[in-house]
């Protein structure tokens, strides 16, 4: 109900605007600035919220994940830090989800110190309180962060346990299930890097997914995906870019799982003031547009 | 004299510190310049912080327009100085930063200036929207090729792109919003940044070069 | 290499093999000592073979101050069946002292020690290190790090310094002899007349704003070249002139600017200080101030060049707003499009650079562009011929082509 | 944050996006409040981080710091205005100094780094890749080139070196067309944090 309110309101707004336009009424920039206030503050009241498809590009990853026969394995590599939260965090929680759903076995570790706290929030979120069956080192398990950069990845790529003795409890490598068919990187069915900064994606794929032929996905801040896109397909199976990437998954995760139907999807819920931001902005460029040329026709008539 | 041993100076630092860079062992004088410079900076900051004292006791005095705000901003000029020179609610030594937790100078920095700078970053979400309404107008080909461009992008940004072109048939998939937008940021867009940048380094070696050979004297006026 | 060798040393395969073996024997028997003198009950000794050929070698071209370490890893540092956990590096100093200085990965074969005594000798040995166990490899002779004088491995980027350079200085100097040089039309700097004069029609002031950045940053210093010529004509017509600025030194140099071309245009009276005022270095504090001065004081033109950041819409978008004509430029490539939406003219990169010498129009400083010019040729004529052999590499295979590519690639390798 | 804080904050906050509005006691409340605490907080940054610890901590171990201290001194002369103009010495020293670093670093990372990455193959070996890569390697290419076409300044933009012009501005308004549109969704965060700290910990609408 109040979600038709305020989009109500907003449409209204800006056809009263657009009418104002062919008469050709230049808008005052303070009512610009309610309509962005508006299109900002009121979804984040109301959650109003879109449907995403995927794009190919995403699709991808989804897919893999799909594919991949129940019991795979796949590493996800935590490579942020609070800053860039935010926009990838919501990323590692619904690929997580999924990987887990799937009935795939998971590796955690990250080549930021600071991911290790960004896995505590997944664990918290998801793992937890949605797969308490799971059990670490069967299931799952959190090996943590190792100083080094891509010094780190050189190593994995042929031995884990050179590099990772221990999972972050202390639990020796050998004690683990998980490790038993995996020695290294190349025993892995898919790697999925979670990040935007460096070391990160182009790390991985220039260390373990070229020399290792493994396939790896990638979720980053929007700010760095126009630099990745060149490495899709090949060195890349696919890719989630930004805030935007990630409501893509989530909203083609619960369409396809209508179980998760009710869980949290922080991407969606922030696209909600964007999207609807944006539409306003592209709605004030045509406004703009129109006045401009009703203008321009005007003065030729008169001329 | 007045004129010369300025020119001098800059003459000699900057063939100095070009040079440096092929001679290892002055190849740091880049480095001690950056030092130097930080120090001359402090020193310079007593006109600064002069000047600025000086204009809002002078608008005191005179009672002008808006003399109130002077004192406010006298104030927080002087809270800030005392708070953080004295290192007011210090709970270590000397060597203890002045952004930590407990002093004075901290938490007024965390709730006073942090949300000012963070509300004043954000005024840009407004005024992204009035530029693109009032800039964004078809008035010539440049306009329009810009107009465009922006607009594929925010399209591409949204589920609309996605909705707006899903009709099209698999064969020409490029042309698909999302896709027309990983494009242009990929290639046009990288185009024109090389561009850019290739002639910014062309601009800033001639700049460099006209100010070592005295071409360009801003501060020390016309010739003769 | 020549240029290492005869710095370097290294240990002589036969003696290493020996030494091998008796450090293995020695490491051994200590591990079996360990075990005696330790009561553990669960220690099983791990037998390792030491990183071997360790060689150290002057590092090309420093001031004497780095030392190159690289050696074979040891033979049980195998992808999944090595022992080896890591490496870690010593040195020995002359007077005797060891040092740990560098723990390493697994499969680590280089390191360099740097900020070295180019009058001491330095002595080396690196530890394979497994759990519970360790082997050095054999400590090296004492070596000192040399000092060059010349960086041989910039010569390209001398090469090319010295072509565009030489250019540049060229063109000065020939505009210095009084030839006439042509340079095209800049619009944005065309209309600095005309907004000059509009502040004057009108009785409101310039607004002048060189960015946000210090004295270290050549965008301000350009903007200060820009302002030296602005100033001049202002100081003709009679306007008030404000400069807001966010950092000490820009005030000071603007001040001195201001002053300067005052006198040029024969009107040092009519300067005052107060033209020049300095807010705060806090970037968005600045802004705050000059959103207010730019909706108070109503000026007719505004300046923004400079670096800019993220500000640079909020005071393009305030400065359009209260009807001033707009002049902008900075070579922050993130910055332009804002300042090309919400102004009247924007200098790009490259044209923010040359305003001052067109504004001057004077032929030394309009040759400094004709040798820019030379430089925007030499990277698109290397543009288009590397695109041509790659093109031709890939689809022939020729050798005469890649080795011509080599050539290129390695002249624009900094 | 305690309670007082918050309350500053978002006091401060309104005042500041009162300015939309128009210019308003509030704002220049916020703005006056501003300028001082941020003009305070660098001299005390700047004290502490360059002068006590750059300079004073390492004054007898680096005699470099003292041309910087000397230089400094020199800059305060300008309050004596018979002797002012020697605070020219320390201007022209740091033109010298930064055009020297700035020209021979933007040489390096910009020109030569730049014209290298732009030096790439139009197709994949043996005529391999799709029509579509070819073109869009050749806009690559093409469009730098053409856009140093458009800044070079000794020849009229006219007839073919015109056209190449034409093309390079328009592929630099494709440039700045896509950056602009691609920076909305950063700017809207920004705002969209803002909201969030009004409505979740000041005002408590939201959990």
């Amino acid at each position: 109900m109040a979600v038709a309110i305020i989009l109500g309101v907003l449409g209204i707004g800006l056809l009263w605007l657009f009418i104002g336009a062919l008469k050709g009424r230049e808008v005052d920039r303070r009512v610009i600035f309610v309509f962005i206030l508006v299109a900002v503050a009121a979804p984040l009241l109301v959650n109003i919220t879109f449907k995403f498809e995927p794009t190919p590009i995403v699709q991808a990853v989804f897919d893999e994940f799909e594919s991949l026969p129940e019991g795979s394995t796949v590493l996800f590599s935590y490579d942020f830090d609070p800053a860039m939260a935010p926009e990838v965090q919501p990323m590692a929680n619904v690929l997580t989800r999924h990987a887990l759903e799937r009935g795939h076995k998971i590796i955690f570790m990250c080549l930021f110190a600071t991911g290790e706290g960004q896995f505590n929030v997944t664990d918290r979120e998801v793992i937890q309180p949605e797969f308490p069956d799971r059990v670490n080192g069967v299931d799952w398990v959190n090996i943590g962060y190792k100083a080094g950069n891509e010094g780190v990845l050189n190593v994995i790529v042929t031995d884990f346990k050179k590099m990772f003795p221990t999972d972050v409890n202390g639990v020796p490598y050998d004690s683990i299930k998980i490790f038993d068919k995996i020695k290294s990187c190349k025993d892995l069915d898919l790697i999925v890097s979670i990040g935007g900064g460096r070391p990160g994606i182009k790390e991985w794929v220039l260390f373990v997914g070229d020399p290792g032929n493994v396939p790896i996905a990638t979720g980053v801040a929007a700010v760095v995906a126009p630099q990745l896109y060149p490495y899709y397909p090949k060195q890349l199976i696919g890719l989630l870019g930004g805030v935007k990437g990630a409501a893509e998954y989530e909203s083609h995760f619960k369409k396809v799982y209508p179980k998760y139907a009710d869980m949290a999807t922080p991407a969606i819920f922030m696209m909600g003031p964007q999207t609807i931001a944006h539409i306003v902005i592209m709605a004030f460029i045509v406004i703009g547009n129109l006045i401009f040329f009703l203008g321009r026709r005007k003065e030729g008539e008169e001329a | 004299m007045r004129r010369e041993i300025p020119l001098a100076i800059t003459v000699f630092v900057g063939f100095l510190l070009i040079i440096s860079v092929f001679f290892p062992p002055v190849e740091t004088l880049g480095e001690d310049f950056s030092l130097s410079f930080d120090i001359i900076a402090v020193f310079a900051f007593f006109l600064g912080g002069g000047n600025l004292i000086r204009i809002h006791l002078k608008k005191l005095a005179r009672r002008e327009t808006d003399w109130m705000f002077s004192i406010v901003t006298l104030g927080g000029f002087i809270l800030m100085l005392t708070a953080g020179l004295l290192k007011i609610g210090n709970p270590g030594d000397i060597a203890t930063s002045v952004n930590t937790e407990g002093m004075l100078f901290e938490s007024i920095y965390r709730s006073v200036f942090v949300p000012l700078g963070a509300t004043m970053y954000a005024l840009l979400a407004f005024f992204v929207a009035s530029a693109s309404y009032r800039a964004f107008r078809a008035k010539n080909r440049e306009a329009t090729i810009l107009l465009v461009a922006a607009f594929i992008i925010l399209m591409g940004s949204t589920p609309l792109g996605a909705m707006a072109t899903s009709w099209m048939p698999e064969s020409l998939s490029i042309f698909e919003i999302p896709n027309l937008a990983v494009w242009i940021m990929s290639y046009a867009n990288l185009a024109g940044q090389r561009a850019i940048i290739i002639g910014i380094g062309l601009g800033v070696v001639s700049m460099s070069l006209r100010l070592i050979l005295g071409v360009e004297r801003s501060y020390l006026g016309k010739e003769g | 290499m020549s240029l290492s060798q005869r710095k370097s040393f290294s240990v002589f395969p036969a003696i290493q093999f020996i030494i091998i073996i008796a450090l293995t024997f020695v490491l051994s028997v200590n591990s079996f000592a360990q075990e005696a003198t330790d009561d553990t009950t669960s220690v099983t000794s791990v037998i390792i073979a030491p990183p071997t050929n360790l060689l150290v070698e002057d590092f090309e071209y420093d001031d004497g101050e780095k030392l190159n370490l690289i050696w074979t890893p040891s033979i049980d540092d195998q992808p999944q069946v090595g022992k080896v956990t890591g490496y870690q590096v010593f040195r020995v100093t002359n007077d005797d002292v060891t040092t740990k200085i560098a723990e390493l990965m697994p499969g680590a074969n280089n390191f360099t020690d740097q900020e070295l005594d180019k009058d001491s000798t330095y002595s080396y040995y690196v530890t394979a290190i497994a759990n519970g166990a360790e082997a050095s490899s054999v400590t090296t002779s004492p070596i000192s790090p040399q000092r060059e004088w010349v960086n041989f491995g910039l010569t390209n980027l001398f090469v090319i310094a010295l072509i565009i350079g030489g250019a540049i200085f060229y063109f000065i100097e020939m505009g210095k002899r009084g030839k006439k040089l042509f340079v095209r039309k800049i619009a944005g700097l065309e209309a600095v007349d005309d907004a000059i004069g509009r502040a004057t029609e009108m009785g409101r002031p310039i607004l002048y704003i060189p960015g946000i950045h210090d004295m270290d940053d050549v965008q301000t210093l350009a903007s200060l070249t820009i302002l030296g010529r602005v100033a001049e004509q202002i100081a003709d017509y009679d306007i008030k002139i404000r400069m807001p600025v966010a950092r000490s030194l820009v005030m000071t140099a603007a001040r001195e600017t201001i002053k300067a071309s005052y006198q040029a245009a024969g009107r040092p009276d009519a300067y005052s200080d107060d033209m020049v005022s300095y807010i705060t270095d806090e970037q968005f504090g600045y802004v705050a101030a000059v959103d207010g001065i730019m909706v108070r004081e109503k000026p007719a033109t505004v300046f923004l060049l400079g670096a800019f950041f993220a500000e640079s819409l909020i005071l393009a978008e305030t400065g359009n707003h209260v009807g001033a004509i707009q002049i902008a430029g900075t070579a922050r490539p993130a910055q332009l499009p804002f300042f090309i939406a919400a102004c009247d003219f924007t200098l790009i990169g490259e044209e923010l650079f040359a305003a001052s010498a067109y504004l001057s129009n004077e032929p030394k400083a309009l040759g400094a562009l004709k040798g820019q010019d030379v430089g925007k040729i030499i990277a698109a004529a290397a543009i288009i011929a590397g695109v041509l052999l790659e093109t031709v590499i890939q689809l022939t295979d020729s050798e005469s082509a890649a080795t011509l590519l080599g050539y290129l690639r390695q002249a624009f390798t900094t | 944050m305690d309670h007082f804080g918050i309350w500053l904050a978002a006091f401060l906050t309104l005042g500041i996006y009162s300015f939309l509005y128009r210019d308003n006691a509030w704002y220049k409340l916020s703005e006056s409040i501003f300028i001082g605490i941020s003009a305070g907080y660098w001299v005390v940054i700047l004290f502490w981080d360059n002068f006590y610890a750059k300079f004073w901590l390492q004054r007898q171990d680096d005699p470099m710091l003292w041309v910087g201290a000397a230089l400094g001194f020199l800059m305060l002369l300008r309050l004596i205005p018979k002797i002012g103009w020697i605070a020219r010495w320390p201007l022209a020293f740091i033109d010298g100094a930064t055009a020297g670093l700035w020209g021979m670093n933007f040489l390096a990372s910009n020109i030569m780094v730049q014209t290298k990455a732009t030096i790439m193959p139009l197709m994949g070996p043996a005529f391999s890749g799709s029509i579509g890569d070819l073109l869009s390697n050749l806009v690559l290419v093409g469009g730098t080139f053409c856009g140093l076409i458009y800044f070079f300044f000794s020849k009229e933009h006219k007839g073919a070196f015109g056209n190449a012009a034409r093309v390079g501005i328009w592929t630099i308004m494709i440039t700045f067309g896509a950056m602009f549109g691609y920076t909305v969704m950063s700017r809207m965060s920004l705002l969209i944090g803002r909201i969030d700290f009004l409505f979740r910990d000041w005002l408590g609408l939201l959990k």
